[in-house]
């Protein structure tokens, strides 16, 4: 099968959209005719027209508005926020609108809308343009949140985002746009799911977005030392899907959860608290988190491949974890 | 006053009907607050009826209001059930909102209403993004953004008014300048005469008019709606009016005199309506009298009736947050060439 | 001694720290005569006079940045924000300024403000005026984070946070402003700590704010039936004091979580996610976490209270803890 | 040209030699980005110099500007040192934040530099703060907060003008308008001609002037603060000039034409300031020259200098987010009435 990128893959997923129902629109800055910053909207106003492919000025507020105000009336938004971090400037329309509008309504409105963004570090861009900030909104009820973690689930995951009638947040890590892989031309869908990676016997990596690569490089090399490690990437973080974690630590009774964003009250807090209430008896030794430190991302390239969880902390933690449970037993 | 233009006794008879079911829906709610009956603080419409009224009579179902947390007048222009709005404001499960949003958070989409917002400001955007919706659909429908003096102060105005400007929206934001955010005068806060000059920021017309006028706010709507239809795009009306009221129910009003809350009673929007629909529409006090006798009588039944009505029950706490039915799209096969650009 | 209210108590911390430092002044909205929607700023401007007590128009993110270019520069802020719900419209200058300047910059700058606002559920103010938002600060490395209890704490901590050199958001809960206890009229500073409420020995219960008071009531309750619990007020959630935590897990082995907060990747899910990591062998059944359900605050009170943690559902939690390792031992 | 008024000689050569300055550090800029030496894009200032380093003429190290992503020209012209900002760019310990802030994130307080910031409009309220904290100080300095276009349709720029209005703050804000935001004309971001016409929004006074006229920025801003040390209050000032690279180096610029660059190369203001110093100040060409070689030179060695210097070791990277010392107050007994009010 062809392999392209996950950047096509967006691109194809937004095509397909357009092409299949008229209420589906973008809105975003620079993304018509340049393409976006995140260049995954290239030939859609071409292709589209410009009522419907829409580049708007510098007002983020606005932006997340307008997917909060036509979704209301039956429209189909597609809001592209250039950087996550931008939800700085348009905090409420999230926090206060989007999320609670259906809820405080009673039920009386729906919000089809999806907010496509990217985050991460490792490209130089500094403290104001790679952050993971999923945490913030898997705390809020009332938003979806995706992170697909390369072109295929891109595609199917997007799809699926778009037809849900709640407002989503489908993140993009910006290291990933350019990783290639096998994705079929036709549409598809794939639900709300997490996917066992890769499976193992002995450890349980859960983890998602950018930082699956990391784990699996890390399973690779950990085969080699007779280690067998699964790796899950949650992809949707929110419905969370805790049955596809909990079956695996039933089986590993080790867990190590992995991912970009700050440790500390990040998304793998909620996933430790999660797995230590549903699996207490079965873990053998204590979960381990691996996060960034607690700063901001710093920008030289020192600093910042020391601030994104490497192979090596995720090598050391599995061998940490079946170390601890190893000396308990001896 | 403004010109009554092609305005019927009937269309004249409800709108005086629609202000004095306002005025009285929001005496009957300073009651019930009196009485702890509504949870929260209720923020009353009072003085300010001729604004909702004389806008929304240039509505259809169809076309789309957002509003603010004084929100009562906006809503019942636009024709919401007054037994479900006392069941919300006391939280019961025939409220709009089944109990869940309070006097804050009425929606109701029958009738074009797209949700009263908690948050200074907030429903700006909102509108913003409806009149984008409108837009791209072609309809000839048209939203109207209710707002205070204090929410032009807010971002989201500056942000929205721009973005409905330059794609020329089917939407008219109307500034009620009630002189007051919560106890902060407006000249406090601005250092302008003249909310309505902001329009020029953004390269719309810009009106002030008299916000207790319900004939001129309706002709003003008039025009605004005229340009939306003519693909003009946006127009900002200022609507000069007063919140007679304290900012809710129990506020102090440390901040201002008697003597200034006087000065605009004289002014009140009802009365004047009073006043012109007797002189220059020759219309008998009788009819008037009867309009609020059948108003009074329906507010009271509404409002008692919904305090018969139940809370929620706890179980239904979950319900409501996430809608669990996906849109029924089948994807067409598109290939995009990927020349990534 | 005297009992003053958590409101009047505050109001005197302010006025103490108005008169022992000229760079010190406030903003927010009718904050002056009006005395604040928070009132506790009441007096303040006859004191000291309407350059140093600022009315704002409804604008937050230009009041807070007042506090971030003003501490720059050498003042010492405090910015009220009515509610903190209004982070939504505040929140660029706290993510991505407050929160990253001093790092970014290399340290070269401080940032000493403090940004007072209030938190809760309880008083029907529906879904935007009570939301308990501290998890998204306490993801942001860059900030302090203090929740006080009572009115003690609350004078002790506003004057330890008004001398940080660091931002400081200083969250009241709404519905403690009326709860009396005794304050020493003179000024005093409690520093970043949290306190050991009730010792006990059967079971730790780590909550920080308004649920304190619902964690003693717990307590209290349980101890008729002969069950010994112990209660740990944070106070202060960044720093965070791990130790006393730990420290008391250590002689419990058993540990409820108790916050006002969403649970879902609420702060308890950090403190279940450190504690089982710090003393996972210790723990005698699964760390137990109370928060709010996944869903806006409703308004009704019938919702509401179902919605705010009660008495009932923490004595139950403590009760199913000690069941857990008592079924396990047996 | 703007009027040169009291500006000496040696003042002129200066102004001269910092926009200078600002272009070949940003061609220097250009070439470690396409070395990769930097490590993301660098966004150039290049064809704007006039417009940062007319208005810093007028500053002192006690009057503070705030910046944008665009800021190497308003760092420079306010002092910075180039090694430390070459080493800031390629991520070195020596550089102005220790590698942690990089090319969007230099802040240098002993030039009175707050800093530079990667969201747009970010500035905008940090320097209103700062105009607060001098207002109450009740110092003669002042803050120039400079923005793009772009930024001025953020909410942002609102809510801080009209801030600064009502409490008349010693500030000046700079709108320059480079006509892009990235690939978008300001022209389809807004509705209007003239950004400065945004000030009427505020009561405040606006004027759009050259902002590749060196001098008349410098005058304008001198003006607007007179207008602060007489406790008037903000300007807002519109410089119109462009933004004659890309958006950053990399940049397709397909939003644009090679003419519509080319129309502006011919107003390249360093150009036109060495035909004025030359023809009005009858300075002669070798002076400009010396200056030219002298700037190389600085420029030349400054990154050179950088290129050698250390990277941050990993150990640095948990240093410097919070201040550990607490200040030093002594706590003054206070008992209010506590009449809560
Ligand atoms: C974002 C935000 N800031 C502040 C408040 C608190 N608040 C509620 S109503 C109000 C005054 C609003 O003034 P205005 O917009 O003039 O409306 P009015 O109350 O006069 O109808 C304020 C400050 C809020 N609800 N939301
Ligand atoms: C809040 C925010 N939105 C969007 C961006 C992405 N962005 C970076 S620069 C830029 C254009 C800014 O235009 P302008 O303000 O005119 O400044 P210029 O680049 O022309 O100097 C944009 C949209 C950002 N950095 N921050
Ligand atoms: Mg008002
Ligand atoms: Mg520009």
């Amino acid at each position: 099968m062809r392999k392209i990128t996950m950047r096509q893959a967006i691109n194809e997923a937004l095509h397909i959209a357009f092409s299949s129902d008229d209420t589906i629109f973008i809105v975003g800055e620079d993304i018509a005719k340049y393409g976006g910053q995140l260049r995954c909207s290239y030939d859609l106003v071409n292709n589209f027209g410009s009522e419907r492919v829409r580049d708007t000025p510098i007002s983020e507020m606005a932006i997340v508005g307008v997917g909060n105000g036509a979704s209301m009336i039956g429209m189909r938004p597609i809001v592209e926020l250039s950087y996550i971090d931008f939800l700085g400037t348009s905090f409420d329309q999230v926090l206060n609108q989007a999320a609670k509008m259906r809820y405080m309504y009673g039920g009386r409105v729906n919000l089809p809308f999806v907010i496509r963004t990217q985050c991460g570090a490792g490209l130089g861009n500094g403290a104001q343009h790679s952050q993971s900030l999923e945490a913030l909104l898997c705390h809020i009820p009332g938003i979806r949140v995706v992170m697909p973690s390369n072109a295929y689930d891109a595609k199917g995951l997007l799809l699926h985002a778009i037809r849900d009638n709640n407002p989503v947040v489908f993140i993009e890590h910006k290291a990933l746009y350019k990783k290639k892989c096998e994705v079929p031309e036709e549409p598809y869908e794939l639900e709300y799911s997490a996917v066992v990676k890769r499976p193992g016997k002995d450890v349980t990596i859960v983890t998602y977005s950018a930082m699956v690569h990391t784990a699996l490089a890390a399973a690779d090399q950990l085969t080699t030392e007779g280690i067998d490690v699964e790796v899950i990437d949650l992809r949707v973080l929110e419905p969370l899907d805790i049955n596809t974690i909990i079956a695996s630590i039933q089986k590993t009774s080790h867990a190590v959860i992995l991912h970009e964003a700050w440790k500390k009250g990040g998304f793998g807090a909620e996933l430790a608290a999660q797995i230590q209430a549903e699996a207490f008896d079965r873990l053998s030794s204590p979960i381990i988190r691996i996060g960034a430190p607690n700063v901001p991302v710093p920008y030289s390239a020192a600093l910042e491949s020391a601030y994104i969880p490497s192979i090596e902390r995720v090598v050391s933690a599995v061998k940490e974890s079946l170390e601890y449970s190893a000396k308990k037993n001896s | 006053m403004g010109q009554k233009k092609n305005l019927s006794e009937e269309q004249l008879l409800d709108m005086y009907r629609k202000m004095v079911r306002i005025r009285l829906f929001e005496e009957e709610a300073i009651e019930l607050a009196k009485a702890g009956k509504t949870r929260a603080v209720v923020h009353t419409y009072v003085g300010q009826e001729a604004t909702a009224v004389g806008a929304c009579f240039q509505l259809s179902n169809k076309d789309y209001i957002t509003s603010t947390h004084r929100g009562h007048g906006h809503c019942i222009a636009k024709g919401a059930d007054l037994r479900r709005m006392f069941a919300e404001l006391m939280g019961k499960e025939t409220g709009y909102c089944k109990g869940k949003g309070g006097s804050m958070h009425i929606a109701d989409l029958d009738t074009g209403n797209l949700g009263a917002n908690g948050i200074v400001g907030g429903g700006i955007p909102i509108a913003t993004g409806a009149a984008v919706g409108l837009s791209i659909r072609k309809s000839k429908n048209v939203v109207v953004c209710f707002f205070g003096d204090g929410a032009s102060n807010q971002g989201s105005f500056h942000e929205s008014l721009n973005l409905a400007s330059i794609w020329k929206l089917p939407i008219v934001y109307i500034c009620e300048n009630n002189k007051y955010g919560i106890s902060t005068h407006f000249s406090q806060a601005m250092n302008i005469e003249h909310i309505s000059d902001r329009a020029k920021s953004y390269g719309i017309p810009g009106h002030t008019i008299d916000g207790n006028d319900v004939v001129q706010i309706y002709d003003a709507l008039g025009e605004a709606i005229e340009r939306c239809h003519a693909g003009e795009g946006p127009t900002l009306i200022e609507a000069d009016t007063y919140r007679v009221s304290g900012h809710y129910f129990g506020d102090n009003e440390n901040y201002r005199t008697r003597e200034e809350v006087n000065v605009w009673r004289q002014k009140d929007p009802i009365t004047r309506f009073e006043a012109y629909l007797k002189q220059q529409c020759s219309i008998s006090q009788e009819a008037l009298s009867s309009i609020l006798v059948e108003e009074k009588e329906l507010v009271i039944t509404s409002s008692q009736t919904a305090e018969k009505d139940s809370e929620p029950k706890a179980s239904e706490m979950m319900n409501d947050l996430y809608a669990t039915q996906f849109a029924d799209i089948t994807w067409k096969p598109f290939v995009s060439t990927h020349k990534e650009r």
